[in-house]
């Protein structure tokens, strides 16, 4: 009664399985946020730019070509000519002019606007002290040409627009079906939506899946080699493992840490983990009495065995960090300030006033309900009971309560993570500038904001932007506002048919490039 | 009062329902049996502090999950605890909340169903349609609230499950009431000129005793896993100790990697179940005078 | 008839209304706000998205506002999934759940009858103690449990069935309703053999084998009838509660359904979605408590002709 | 060619508690045409010798362990239940006790009747149908083509147990066998059914085994009566023999029984009325016309001080209503209820309380008016601890005094009621209905549901103890004999509607209306 499976069927007429996490917010590329909504709307849509997927440096897509003034400031983008709506209308300049203005509406309330915001005057547009979006440096000098001025050089500008947020809208399509700013319209129904990229939308059923097409006028239709992409939101990673098991997914989401073991002695090649833009950490409340103290601090992430904990409970799913930033991130390399180091960590903590753990109060733990984020805890906790003998005691929280206590600072040390947004340092380290709305932790430099705000936008060249965040980064970890614990990595069950999925540090995906290749060619070619 | 006195009264004089049913329930071998099992586990679970082979806590992260074997007879988990040790703390745990939460619900639920289908009208259609409306209300939203307003005790865990375990206890109750308070023997009661509240704590709920039992016994598993779920919203029991619960729906995750994790919890929560089964049905037939003749 | 289902009915509003209220006010006390991420939105946005929803105005003016707007029909736009609107998700869901739960429905009677038949015909007897028990455990198995064991046996060992989907392949939809049905199954195996009981000790029962008939029509024609009538009564609020509760048999199964719904929407403190869902089950509840009431009021002859008058209600 | 021949029965029950012997030896015989009594209290074994010889006593428990029984030629003990089934509707049918719990309240009469012809006879449902409308006119039951698709609860007593008699009949069996037919129907009905199965057994040549406890009953329908008790025959003849010249002694007992004559009437008319009801009226709003019916309407009547008044008519006449009323049970519309001078229907709860103390009531079954899971002593200790007539100390030797008063041994104090005999039973009530010491007892229908002997014992005791605590009692029943024998004077209701009022003994002689004419003619029938 199984019938012919998923991979069987789709490797026959290049159509990839694809686990996608969740369900997805819409399709509207100024409104959705997150991983699965990135999926589908870089499948349907299209940039100035893409990425390659090995490299993750920027190619030309809607944008054939760009220069940059010499100052930095000022790019002009060649629209290619070619490039059209699925309804047939060419894609303009004038397009990206609107669609950008469109997203800095406020009353759209799009999450990402901020990446908007090197862009000249566009801050003060959306927060609406100034009105005249001429005075904001986006304009089309043609249909075209697009002209982009920025408030300052910012090396890493070009990644940005690759983000779906940046994406082009279909002017006349969203006006028909409501105003530019409302969010919740029909226009991004399967029968209404007007899409530029390489694939089109064919079907949507919620919480079953997602299928778009290949897209026949697409520019660069030759090079696109998947017939559908069907996008299947399965939040679970038990089901998606045995979805995958039954022949039903090409690709999962994730992989699901307790079954590494059976896949390393018996799939090994189906398993795929690499290193990910990302840091897990254990956010320190700086303000509580006995965590004020930089030598408990210091202690506390002497005492976590990163090595020890991978190997056993995390199945060598990541790789330990020492620091906020995630080695080798464009050829940046972060300080290693510390190391292992139980009998130091012992001699803080005296020094401290806490001998032997002793009259250490007992101090909470939080982490948001998550399996993972369990064992994780519960393997700390009993490390610092062994090595310093203090108690810690673990409270999960739903995700909501957990934000809201980490906010308001109701907590004492807080599961945290960090996913860079693009493929730069400064992503990793604007967000523990004092009082940024992410660091919480309370605690708080004017070096490190000197170097991080001014010193490294400013910096001639990569080596001294660079030098500024080691020096910067070195100059936190010696403070230990928080623990880190590991470099995140992404992690998936991938069929041996699939190909052009390369891997790199945003596990990102350029649908354009994957095709499936059934075994049996496969082995020939072996 | 006259009414608490005759009450007090009366079971001085040995002569209560209570006092026969447990000398009824200590002749039905299955029913001795099943509180046989209850009172070992109980005291199992007393003891574990003294004689448990490990800590619940103690860990050993390069053993990581193994096998029963002669150093773990329940074998360990992924961070190398002692499965068996574990168990015996988690049933502290469960066993404490499958009962006190029961009873929770079982008070509330049995006054409030007993006074509606009791006095019946338009207070039964207030207090049914009250219930109702719980029953609707979005319960996790109901959970995290309980959590931030009282913060998260174990005596909240008790009182957050009783709370929700009543409603269908309340139905059944008023079920049954409805059927016993059109009974000759209540007519009498009022004819006497007894109060409501005497009238339903000595001739309507004693009467409706069977069913209640029966409901309360299938209660008491669905609690010990309902501790768990709010465990994982955070309400309840955090690690590292453990419900039986809990290590179960830690064990369904890993069932075929290490089904061990899920064997012995399930193993110790079924025969719990078993042996309060087999006690319900004795106390059922035990509170029934008449069953206990033919 | 008429005049009881519309009595019934009206009671349902204040009700409903109660319960809009209250979850109304509820979830905004619940900490964390729809808009609340690990990434903080920049100030602005929160402001101008607070704005868009109304969040901004006082709690009485939401309320009124939304009161408003759902007597206009309109739930207003879920705050997780902004491009839809909260009917639109809840339509979208329902087929796959409603018809989730009829299936269960349909597992849970068909093996709960026969067991609880069987077991009521010999109490007190092998054929009693063994599927009772097998009720008992299937009361206690979470569905958490059961899905994945179902799967592993017939999915991976057997080879017998899909693993997942819904409609897809042909028969996937059994391990899913077997999944879901079990627990009621063994609640109707026990009312079963429990009404079962009490008819088959009638003087009726009697009556129809001294007239010699077969021992299967006394069962069937003469006892089932009245010895179900529990079951019927249970049928409503099973119904409702399996609606509610096919979040994890949706889950497991990948299941377009509505269930995931309900339980996130609490998760993500999307307001519009939660009432929405909220309301959405609590009519189901009253509606259905209502149907099942209706059925065993007229499986009962005795009391068929009070539905014309009846005005006070069972539950 | 004997129909039905039985000898040396012997019947045991296996139960936990040990070894019941039910039928002891039994021998007895039935020819065609014959109509034989069977007469014994409950519990003598006389149901079970029949029922057993068709396998409609469930085995186990019970167990025919010795016997030879001859059916028109089959021996019926070696039989399989098969061919038992076969039998049993067919050339043996059976007539119950209690019409109302007899047919199965889920299916028409229809339905019910027909199911013999089409199980036994391979009748078509018309062909069934059209003989069972034949039957039901036969029997009396009027409108039979409309009244086929009608349920049980829609007939009346009367009429359910002619349907019950039609259902018995449809196969054309050779013995029927009729346990208690009428005992459970008010007299006039009675009075219809003796006559018609009568009526029937001549016509068809039946033969009929006629089980009742009530001698009377028997003396006027049975060819021969066999006594029986405690599973023994004690006594065996000829109807006529037996009566004009019973040898056992327990025969006498049962002839003594039936109560005859009248009690003197104490003249008692100086003496100020304990109780005054004047223009009751109570009515019930009617499920099935939704308007309301009067139970009760304008009744006016006193009771003097030590006197007995009786109150007699038919079921459904409402006569337990104006009792019920009376203690506020069930509350009367208008009227009034005066007390030794207070007004009571006016009283709130607690105003009532001592009134409650002071007006005791008695109820009709005993199996249902005492709470099966209260001991006796609990029983009859409530009520006089709650009304404050004795207190711990005293209440046990005061619950004692009171198992002698009833003529109940003291050692069965903690038993509970199911393990008494129905008699024993009222004797519970009737000692919890004295407990108070009250002044007025109002008795509904205290006897009519105990073996005729066991009713002149309990209304011995009522007597006696109306007499030692100078109680003055309501007394309802539809027993004529009965209220004669006990009752001062006597009211005769009918639809709720006071006929008339008089001393007992005038209302015998020269009954005014002619309702109560009806009555007195159906008793003396008997």
């Amino acid at each position: 009664m199984q019938g012919e499976s998923n991979i069987d069927s789709g490797n026959r007429q290049q159509i990839l399985h694809f686990g996608n996490g969740a369900e997805l917010q819409g399709l509207d590329p100024h409104v959705v946020t997150g991983i699965a909504e990135h999926h589908v709307v870089q499948a349907l849509f299209e940039g100035l730019v893409m990425k390659s997927a090995e490299t993750l440096e920027v190619e030309p897509a809607a944008a054939e070509s760009w220069s940059v003034s010499d100052d930095g400031k000022v790019y002009t983008f060649k629209i290619r000519k070619n490039a059209r709506w699925s309804n047939g209308d060419a894609l303009t300049a004038k397009d990206f002019e609107w669609s950008w203005w469109r997203a800095l509406q406020p009353a759209l309330g799009s999450q990402y606007v901020f990446m908007y915001f090197p862009i000249e005057n566009a801050e003060a547009f959306f927060k609406q002290e100034i009105t005249d979006f001429s005075k904001v440096g986006i304009k089309a000098l043609d249909d075209y040409t697009l002209q982009v001025r920025l408030n300052n050089p910012t090396p890493y500008f070009m990644q940005l627009l690759d983000h779906y947020s940046m994406f082009p809208v279909h002017r006349a399509t969203i006006e028909k079906w409501g105003k530019p700013h409302e969010s919740y319209t029909r226009w991004t129904r399967p029968e209404n939506i007007v899409t530029n990229g390489p694939f089109l939308l064919e079907s949507w059923r919620l919480n079953k899946n997602l299928i778009v097409k290949r897209n026949s006028d697409y520019w660069g239709a030759e090079r696109v080699r998947l017939n559908k992409i069907v996008y299947y939101p399965i939040e679970s990673g038990v089901t998606e493992e045995r979805m995958f098991r039954a022949s039903q997914l090409h690709w999962t989401d994730e992989v699901a840490i307790e079954r590494a073991p059976w896949y390393r002695e018996n799939n090994p090649d189906a398993m795929r983990i690499k290193p990910y833009v990302g840091t897990y950490i254990y956010r320190i409340n700086n303000k509580v009495d006995h965590l004020k103290d930089v030598r408990v601090r210091k202690a506390l992430a002497m005492t976590v065995d990163r090595d020890t904990l991978m190997n056993t409970v995390l199945n060598n799913f990541f790789t330990p960090a020492y620091a906020i930033t995630p080695p080798g991130l464009l050829g940046y390399q972060p300080p290693k300030t510390f190391s292992y180091d139980p009998d130091k960590a012992r001699a803080l903590l005296a020094e401290a006033g806490y001998p032997n753990g002793d009259g250490f109060p007992v101090t909470e733990l939080q982490f948001n309900t998550n399996d993972q984020h369990r064992k994780i805890a519960i393997a700390i906790q009993q490390m610092w009971k062994k090595e310093l003998n203090i108690d810690v005691r673990l409270q999960n929280k739903d995700w909501k309560v957990y934000l809201d206590d980490e906010a308001t600072g109701n907590f004492e040390i807080s599961r945290g993570g960090w996913i860079g947004d693009y493929v730069d340092p400064n992503t990793f380290m604007d967000m523990w500038i004092t009082g940024s709305g992410i660091n919480r932790t309370g605690w708080g430099n004017s070096r490190y904001d000197e170097l991080v705000l001014k010193t490294a936008p400013e910096a001639k060249n990569r080596e001294a932007r660079y030098a500024a965040f080691f020096e910067a980064e070195t100059l936190m970890m010696n403070d230990m506002p928080f623990i880190p614990i590991y470099t995140y990595s992404s992690h998936h069950f991938v069929h041996p048919s699939v190909k052009g999925m390369a891997s790199n540090v945003m596990n990102y995906h350029n649908f354009r490039d994957v095709y499936l290749e059934p075994e049996e060619s496969n082995r020939q070619e072996n | 009062m006259a009414t608490q006195t005759a009450n007090r009264d009366m079971h001085e004089k040995g002569t209560s329902l209570w006092a026969d049913a447990w000398v009824r329930l200590k002749k039905n071998k299955l029913a001795v049996f099943g509180l046989s099992v209850i009172i070992v586990l109980i005291i199992i679970t007393l003891l574990t502090p003294l004689i448990a082979p490990y800590g619940y806590e103690q860990q050993n992260l390069e053993l990581g999950a193994t096998p029963p074997s002669w150093a773990h007879w329940f074998g360990t988990d992924v961070f190398g605890r002692d499965l068996l040790t574990r168990v015996m703390y988690g049933g502290r745990v469960s066993l404490a909340v499958g009962l006190i939460a029961t009873t929770v619900a079982l008070v509330i639920g049995v006054a409030w169903g007993a006074t509606a289908g009791y006095v019946g009208g338009r207070t039964d259609a207030i207090m049914m349609r009250i219930v109702d409306a719980l029953y609707a209300l979005p319960f996790i939203i109901f959970i995290i609230l309980l959590m931030v307003v009282f913060g998260r005790s174990l005596l909240l865990l008790f009182l957050a499950i009783g709370a929700v375990e009543w409603l269908t206890m309340a139905r059944i109750v008023r079920g049954q009431v409805l059927s016993i308070r059109n009974q000759e023997y209540i007519e009498a009661a009022r004819s006497m000129g007894l109060s409501t509240p005497h009238i339903l704590s000595r001739h309507v709920v004693p009467n409706a005793l069977g069913p209640i039992i029966v409901y309360a016994t299938l209660t008491v598993p669905q609690v010990m896993l309902l501790e768990a779920f709010l465990s994982f919203l955070g309400l309840g029991i955090q690690p590292p100790q453990s419900s039986w619960g809990v290590l179960i729906s830690q064990g369904a995750e890993v069932m075929e990697d290490s089904p061990w994790l899920l064997i012995f919890p399930g193993l110790a929560l079924s025969i719990t179940l078993f042996a309060l089964n087999f006690l319900g049905d004795g106390l059922r037939d035990a509170l029934d005078p008449k069953a206990s003749k033919d | 008839m008429l005049r009881y289902i519309g009595l019934r009915l009206l009671q349902a509003i204040p009700v409903l209304f109660a319960v809009i209220t209250a979850t109304f006010f509820l979830i905004r006390q619940a900490p964390g706000g729809p808009f609340d991420a690990e990434k903080p939105v920049i100030p602005a946005v929160k402001r101008a998205l607070e704005a868009k929803y109304n969040l901004d105005l006082p709690m009485w003016q939401q309320y009124l506002h939304y009161l408003g707007d759902l007597f206009k029909g309109d739930m207003g736009p879920s705050f997780k999934y902004p491009g839809w609107a909260v009917h639109d998700l809840i339509l979208s869901g329902l087929p796959a759940t409603a018809e989730l739960a009829l299936y269960a429905l349909l597992v849970a009677l068909l093996i709960g009858v026969a067991a609880g038949v069987s077991a009521a015909l010999k109490p007190n007897t092998a054929r009693d103690y063994v599927p009772m028990s097998l009720a008992m455990l299937g009361i206690c198995m979470p569905t958490f449990l059961l899905g994945p064991l179902l799967v592993l046996i017939f999915g991976f060992w057997l080879q017998w069935l899909p693993i997942s989907g819904w409609g897809d392949l042909p028969g996937d939809k059994i391990l899913p309703s077997l999944t879901l049905g079990a627990a009621y199954a063994a609640y109707v195996a026990r009312l079963t053999r429990g009404g079962m009981l009490e008819v088959m000790s009638q003087d009726y029962i009697r009556t129809a084998r001294a007239k010699g008939l077969p021992e299967r029509v006394v069962i069937v024609k003469h006892a089932l009838r009245g010895g179900l009538i529990p079951v019927v009564a249970f049928l409503g609020p099973a119904f409702a509660g399996l609606l509610a509760g096919s979040f994890v048999v949706e889950t497991i199964f990948q299941i377009p359904g509505l269930g995931r719904f309900y339980v996130q929407a609490a998760f993500n403190r999307d307001y519009t979605m939660i009432l929405g869902t909220t309301i959405f089950l609590s009519t189901l509840i009253i509606v259905f408590n209502l149907i099942s009431d209706l059925l065993a009021t007229w499986m009962n002859p005795k009391l068929r002709n009070q539905l014309s008058t009846k005005a006070g209600g069972n539950t | 060619m004997t129909l039905l021949s039985v000898e040396n029965l012997t019947v045991k029950f296996h139960t936990r508690n040990g070894v019941t012997t039910a039928v002891d030896q039994v021998s007895f015989s039935v020819e065609r045409g014959e109509i034989l009594g069977i007469v014994g209290e409950s519990g003598s074994g006389k149901s079970v010798s029949c029922y057993s010889l068709l396998g409609l006593v469930p085995m186990p428990p019970g167990k025919i362990e010795s016997g030879r029984v001859m059916f028109d030629g089959k021996e019926l003990l070696s039989m399989s239940e098969d061919e038992l089934r076969e039998l049993r509707g067919d050339d043996v049918a059976m007539i119950f006790q209690d019409p109302m719990t007899c047919l199965n309240p889920f299916l028409t009469i229809g339905e019910q009747l027909i199911e013999p012809l089409i199980y036994h006879r391979n009748y078509t449902r018309q062909q069934a149908r059209e003989r069972a409308i034949e039957l039901m006119q036969e029997t009396g039951i009027q409108q039979a083509e409309t009244r086929f698709d009608a349920y049980p609860h829609e007939f009346s007593g009367g009429m359910r147990q002619r349907v019950m008699i039609a259902m018995a009949l449809i196969t054309e069996p050779k013995l029927l066998i009729a346990d208690e037919p009428t005992t459970a129907l008010d007299v006039t009905i009675q009075a219809q059914i003796l006559e018609l199965v009568a009526e029937l057994q001549k016509e068809r040549n039946l033969g009929v085994i006629f089980i009742s406890h009530d001698l009377a009953v028997v003396r006027d329908l049975a060819d021969n009566v066999m006594v029986m008790k405690e599973g023994k025959v004690v006594e065996r003849n000829a109807t006529a023999q037996l009566f004009a010249n019973p040898t056992h002694p327990y025969t006498q007992q049962l002839l003594n029984a039936v109560p005859n004559g009248a009690k003197a009437y104490a003249d008692l008319s100086q003496d100020h009325a304990l109780l005054k009801v004047e223009a009751l009226t109570t009515s019930f709003l009617d499920r099935n016309s939704g308007q309301r019916i009067k139970a009760v309407d304008a009744v006016s009547f006193d009771i003097k001080r030590n006197e007995i008044l009786g109150l007699v008519g038919e079921s459904g006449s409402g006569k337990s209503t104006i009792g019920r009323s009376i203690l506020k049970l069930v509350n009367a519309d208008s009227g009034k209820v005066i007390f030794d001078d207070q007004e009571l229907l006016a009283l709130n709860r607690k105003a009532m309380l001592p009134y409650r103390k002071r007006i005791q009531m008695i109820f009709q079954d005993p199996y249902a008016s005492l709470n099966p899971r209260m001991t006796v002593f609990d029983a009859l200790a409530e009520p006089m601890l709650y009304h404050g007539v004795a207190n711990k100390q005293t209440v046990e030797s005061q619950v004692l005094d009171l198992m002698d008063d009833v003529g109940l041994a003291r050692k069965a104090v903690k038993k509970y009621p199911h393990e008494f005999s129905g008699g024993q039973r009222q004797r519970i009530a009737i000692g919890r209905a004295i407990a108070t010491k009250p002044e007025l007892i109002i008795a509904d229908e205290p006897v009519s549901a105990l073996d005729v002997t066991i009713q002149k014992q309990i209304l011995a005791l009522i007597f006696q103890l109306v007499e030692k605590h100078n109680l003055s009692m309501l007394f309802v029943s539809h027993d004529l004999s009965v209220v004669r024998s006990l009752c001062d004077r006597v009211m005769v209701i009918q639809h709720g509607k006071l006929l008339e009022l008089a001393e007992t003994e005038t209302l015998w002689q020269s009954p005014k209306n002619d309702y109560t004419r009806k009555l007195l003619a159906a008793a003396s029938g008997m």
